[in-house]
C-alpha cells in the first residue's frame, strides 16, 4: 500500500476506534455498574441500551456552549484539545497486530510517554482556565497526582525495556512469543517481581488516567466534577473521550508491555491476512479482558484520601519499583543467558 | 529548491508551520499578561522545538523536549503561578515607560547580530563523520566519553529534588510578613 | 519494617477479596425489578381498597345486603344498595360504591362483614389525575375481574 | 511550484535560535515578575539548545556530543525550574508578592 494511502486509513482508523471506545466504554461502564451492583444498567434505548451513546452523543451536541464567567476563554476551549489529541496521537506507534500498526517507531514506547505528559497540562490549565474554585483544587490534586504516579511508572517501564533491549513496542511483543509462560507477567527468571511490577504499572495506569479509586481529579461527591465543572456540552463530552483514550492507552501498554500483546497464547500464528486477523484478536482480547478489570475495580473500591493516594505511590510503589528495577538489573546480569 | 508537492516539499511545508509555532509561541510566553497564558505559549513553543529536533535527526531528544518541558518544566510552572499569584491583572502597567521598548530594541538588536554572525561566518562541514548520531551512538557516548558528567548530572538533579523540598517548606508554619 | 510488610501483603490481599466479591455479584442474576414492565406479587397480607368475593358457583357477590360494612366505616365511604327479586332467597346487590379518596384502609369493613363477602385486593398500580377515578364500582370491578 | 528545503540549511536553524534567544531575553528584561522571568529564561536556554542540536546535525564530525549536550542542558534546566520555582515561592511567603521589585528590602 501506498505511505500516504496508509496514513490517511490509519487516522481514519485511529479516530473512529477513539470516538467509538469513548462512546461503548461508557456503556461498558454502566453496564458493569449495574450488573456488579445487581441491576440491569442502561435498557431502553435500542437492544441493551445500545444506542444509549448515541442519544448521549447527541444531547451532548446540542447544548449550548457558554463561557463561565471569570475563565479564561483561550484556555477555556484549548484544554479539552490538549487532552484529546495526544491521547489520539498515542495510537500511533500502538500495534494492533504484527503489521497492522500505523508506524513502527523505535522509541515508540517513549513517545507514548512524551505524549501522555501532554494531558496533565491539559487538565491543569482546563481546570485553572474555568476560574472555578473546585475546578482549581481538582487541578492541583490531578497535577500532584499525575506527577507522584508517573515515578513508579517510568521505573517500571524502564525495566522492561532493560529486560527486552527496546523500545519499539513491535518488538517488545515479538520478545514474548511462544506460549503464554513466555509472556512478561509470568517470566519469573528474569525477574523475581514480575507480576508484582505488572501491579504497579496497571495501578498506575488507574491513577494517571484519573481512574477510580483514583479519580481525584473527578470526585463527584466533593468537588462536583473536578476539573470539568464548568464544562458545558462537548467541551465535556472531549474531556471524556479523551480519558477514556487513556484508558486504551494505558491498558493497550500494559498488555504489550507484560501480557505478550498480539501474541496468541499457543505458539501458532498462521502467516498472511489471517495472522492480523488472528494477532488483532488477541490484542483486543487481552485490551478489553484489562479495560473491563478497570471498570470492575471502579465498582469495588471507595475513593481513596489524597494523603493515602500519595502515600501509596511514595512509600510504596516507588521504593518497591525502584527495587525491582534493582534487581531485574542484577538478575539479568548474573544470569546473562537467559 | 524542491517541487511544493513532493515528500520534501511537504516536508519544508511542515517545517515552517513549526517554525511559526515556535516563534509564535515564544511571542505569546513573553508578551501575555496573564502568567498562566505565558505557560501555555511556553508548551506550545516547546512543542514546536520538539518539531525542529525531529527535522534536525534526532527523535529521541525531540521526546524528551516534550516529556521533560511540557511535561514536567511547564507543568511545575502552573504549579507555582497557582501557588504564588494572587491577582493575574499583576504584569500590567507597572515599571518605568523605557524598559518595553528598550527592552525591545535590545532583543532586535541581538537577533539581528546573532543572525547576521551565522550569515557571515563561512561554516565548515565535516570530512568525515565517526557516527551517524542514532539512539544507540548517543547511549554510547554518555556512557563512554560523558560518563563523568552523566554522574555529575544526576548528583545536581538529585541535590535540586532535595533543595526544592528545603526551600518549599521552611516557612511554612509562619503566616508570612509584609511586603 | 515487619509492619509495613504485613500491611503490604495483607492489604494486597484484602483489595483481591473485595474483587471477588463483586465479581461473584457480577455473575449472579440482577435482583432488581423492571417495575413498569413486571408487576411484583403482592404479599397475602397486603391491604389495598376492598373487594367483593364473588360466589364460586355463580360468580355473582356473596353479599347479601346487610349494610354491617356500611354502618362500620369509619370515614363514610360505602355506599350500598340491593332490591328483593323474585326466586332468590335474601336481598340482591345492585350497588355498591366505594369513595377510595376518603377510605383509610382500616379494615372495619371486612372485619364487621359475617358472611365473608369482602376482602382486601391486592391492586396497587392506582394512579390517576381525575378524582372521579377513585370512586369505585365494586360490582363493576369484579365482572371485570371474571 | 517549488519551495526551498528550509530543513536542510543550517543558517536557518540558527535565525530561529536566535529569534527565540531574542525574544527570550526581551522576555527577561521587560517582564516584572520573577516567574515571567523563568519563562524567558526557558526560552533562552531553547535557544542555545537548538544552536547545540544545528551544529551537530550539520558541523560536528561527532554527531552525539550536541545531543547530549541537549539532553545535560534539559536536565539543568528541569533542576533549574525546580529550584527556581521553589525560592519563588518561598519569596512569595515571606514577601506576598513575586514582583521582582517588591523583593528589594537590601536596598536601602
Amino acid at each position: 500500500m501506498p505511505e500516504p494511502f496508509r496514513v490517511i486509513l490509519f487516522i481514519i482508523f485511529v479516530m473512529a476506534f477513539a470516538g467509538l471506545n469513548a462512546a461503548y466504554l461508557v456503556w461498558c461502564e454502566r453496564k458493569g455498574a449495574g450488573h456488579i451492583q445487581r441491576r440491569i444498567g442502561p435498557k431502553e434505548v435500542g437492544p441493551f441500551g445500545l444506542l444509549q451513546p448515541i442519544a448521549d452523543g447527541i444531547k451532548l451536541m446540542t447544548k449550548q456552549l457558554f463561557l463561565p464567567k471569570g475563565a479564561d476563554p483561550i484556555l477555556f476551549m484549548a484544554a479539552p484539545l490538549m487532552v484529546m489529541v495526544p491521547a489520539i496521537m498515542s495510537f500511533m506507534v500502538i500495534p494492533f497486530s504484527e503489521t497492522f500498526v500505523a508506524r513502527e517507531v523505535n522509541i515508540g514506547l517513549l513517545m507514548i510517554f512524551a505524549f501522555a505528559s501532554v494531558n496533565v497540562l491539559g487538565l491543569l490549565l482546563g481546570g485553572w482556565g474555568s476560574g472555578n474554585k473546585y475546578a482549581v483544587i481538582a487541578a492541583a490534586r490531578c497535577v500532584s497526582q499525575n506527577i507522584a504516579y508517573e515515578i513508579p511508572m517510568l521505573v517500571t517501564a524502564i525495566t522492561m525495556v532493560m529486560v527486552t533491549n527496546t523500545m519499539n513496542l513491535n518488538e517488545i511483543v515479538r520478545s514474548q512469543a511462544g506460549w503464554f509462560f513466555h509472556w512478561h507477567i509470568f517470566r519469573l527468571d528474569i525477574s523475581l517481581l514480575m507480576p508484582v511490577a505488572f501491579l504497579i504499572f496497571f495501578v498506575c495506569t488507574l491513577a494517571e488516567t484519573n481512574r477510580a479509586p483514583f479519580d481525584m481529579a473527578e470526585a463527584e461527591s466533593e468537588l462536583i466534577a473536578g476539573a470539568y465543572t464548568e464544562y458545558p456540552g462537548m467541551g465535556f463530552g472531549v474531556f471524556f473521550m479523551g480519558e477514556y483514550a487513556n484508558i486504551v492507552i494505558g491498558c493497550a501498554l500494559s498488555v504489550i508491555l507484560f501480557l505478550g500483546g498480539w501474541q496468541s497464547p499457543v505458539p501458532f500464528h498462521p502467516a498472511g491476512f489471517l495472522g492480523v486477523i488472528w494477532g488483532l484478536f488477541w490484542f483486543l482480547t487481552k485490551l478489553y479482558a484489562l479495560i473491563f478489570t478497570v471498570i470492575w475495580i471502579r465498582w469495588t473500591y471507595p475513593r481513596t484520601q489524597f494523603y493515602v493516594l500519595l502515600n501509596l505511590s511514595w512509600k510504596v510503589l516507588i521504593p518497591i519499583s525502584l527495587f525491582n528495577l534493582i534487581l531485574t538489573a542484577l538478575q539479568i546480569k548474573i544470569f546473562p543467558w537467559l | 529548491m524542491v517541487p511544493l508537492f513532493s515528500a520534501e516539499g511537504l516536508s519544508s511545508l511542515v517545517f515552517i508551520f513549526i517554525v511559526m509555532t515556535t516563534v509564535l509561541g515564544a511571542v505569546i510566553a513573553t508578551h501575555s499578561e496573564r502568567l498562566t497564558r505565558a505557560v501555555t505559549g511556553l508548551a506550545i513553543c516547546f512543542i514546536g522545538v520538539a518539531g525542529i529536533y525531529y527535522y534536525l535527526n534526532s527523535p529521541f531528544v525531540a521526546l524528551m523536549e516534550m516529556l521533560i518541558y511540557v511535561g514536567a518544566v511547564c507543568v511545575t510552572i502552573v504549579f507555582a503561578v497557582m501557588l504564588a499569584d494572587p491577582n493575574p491583572e499583576s504584569e500590567a502597567g507597572k515599571g518605568s515607560i523605557f524598559a518595553g521598548p528598550l527592552s525591545f530594541a535590545l532583543g532586535i538588536l541581538l537577533f539581528w547580530g546573532l543572525s547576521a554572525l551565522a550569515g557571515k561566518t563561512a561554516w565548515v562541514p565535516p570530512s568525515a563523520r565517526v557516527n551517524d548520531g542514532s539512539l544507540e551512538e548517543v547511549g554510547r557516548s554518555l556512557l563512554t566519553n560523558y560518563s563523568m558528567a552523566f554522574e555529575l548530572i544526576s548528583i545536581v538533579l538529585l541535590l535540586a529534588i532535595i533543595g526544592a523540598l528545603v526551600l518549599a517548606r521552611q516557612g511554612r508554619t509562619r503566616t508570612g510578613g509584609e511586603s | 519494617m515487619s509492619g509495613y510488610f504485613k500491611e503490604l501483603i495483607s492489604g494486597t490481599k484484602s483489595l483481591f477479596i473485595g474483587l471477588g466479591i463483586t465479581g461473584k455479584y457480577f455473575m449472579e442474576p440482577v435482583v432488581t425489578m423492571q417495575y413498569p414492565m413486571e408487576h411484583v406479587e403482592m404479599t397475602p397480607r397486603f391491604r389495598g381498597h376492598i373487594e367483593l368475593i364473588p360466589d364460586e358457583e355463580t360468580g355473582e357477590p356473596k353479599c347479601i345486603v346487610c349494610g354491617m360494612c356500611q354502618k362500620g366505616c369509619p370515614s363514610k365511604c360505602i355506599s350500598l344498595e340491593g332490591e328483593k327479586r323474585e326466586g332468590v332467597k335474601g336481598k340482591v346487590l345492585t350497588k355498591y360504591i366505594l369513595n377510595f379518596t376518603t377510605c383509610s384502609l382500616c379494615g372495619q369493613c371486612v372485619e364487621s362483614c359475617k358472611f365473608g363477602a369482602l376482602r382486601f385486593s391486592k391492586d396497587y398500580n392506582l394512579a390517576s389525575p381525575r378524582k372521579e377515578d377513585f370512586i369505585f364500582d365494586l360490582i363493576k370491578r369484579l365482572k371485570e375481574k371474571s | 511550484m517549488s519551495i526551498p528545503a528550509f530543513g536542510d540549511s543550517l543558517i536557518i536553524y540558527l535565525i530561529i535560535a536566535a529569534m527565540l534567544f531574542g525574544i527570550g531575553f526581551y522576555g527577561l528584561v521587560h517582564r516584572r515578575t520573577l516567574i515571567g522571568m523563568l519563562i524567558a529564561g526557558e526560552l533562552i536556554l531553547a535557544g542555545a539548545s537548538i544552536n547545540f542540536m544545528a551544529f551537530n546535525r550539520f558541523l560536528a564530525p561527532d554527531p552525539t556530543v550536541g545531543q547530549v549536550f541537549t539532553l545535560f542542558i534539559m536536565g539543568i534546566a528541569a533542576a533549574e525550574a525546580a529550584i527556581a520555582l521553589s525560592i519563588i515561592i518561598a519569596v512569595y511567603r515571606n514577601f506576598r508578592s513575586i514582583d521582582a521589585e517588591d523583593v528589594a528590602e537590601l536596598k536601602g
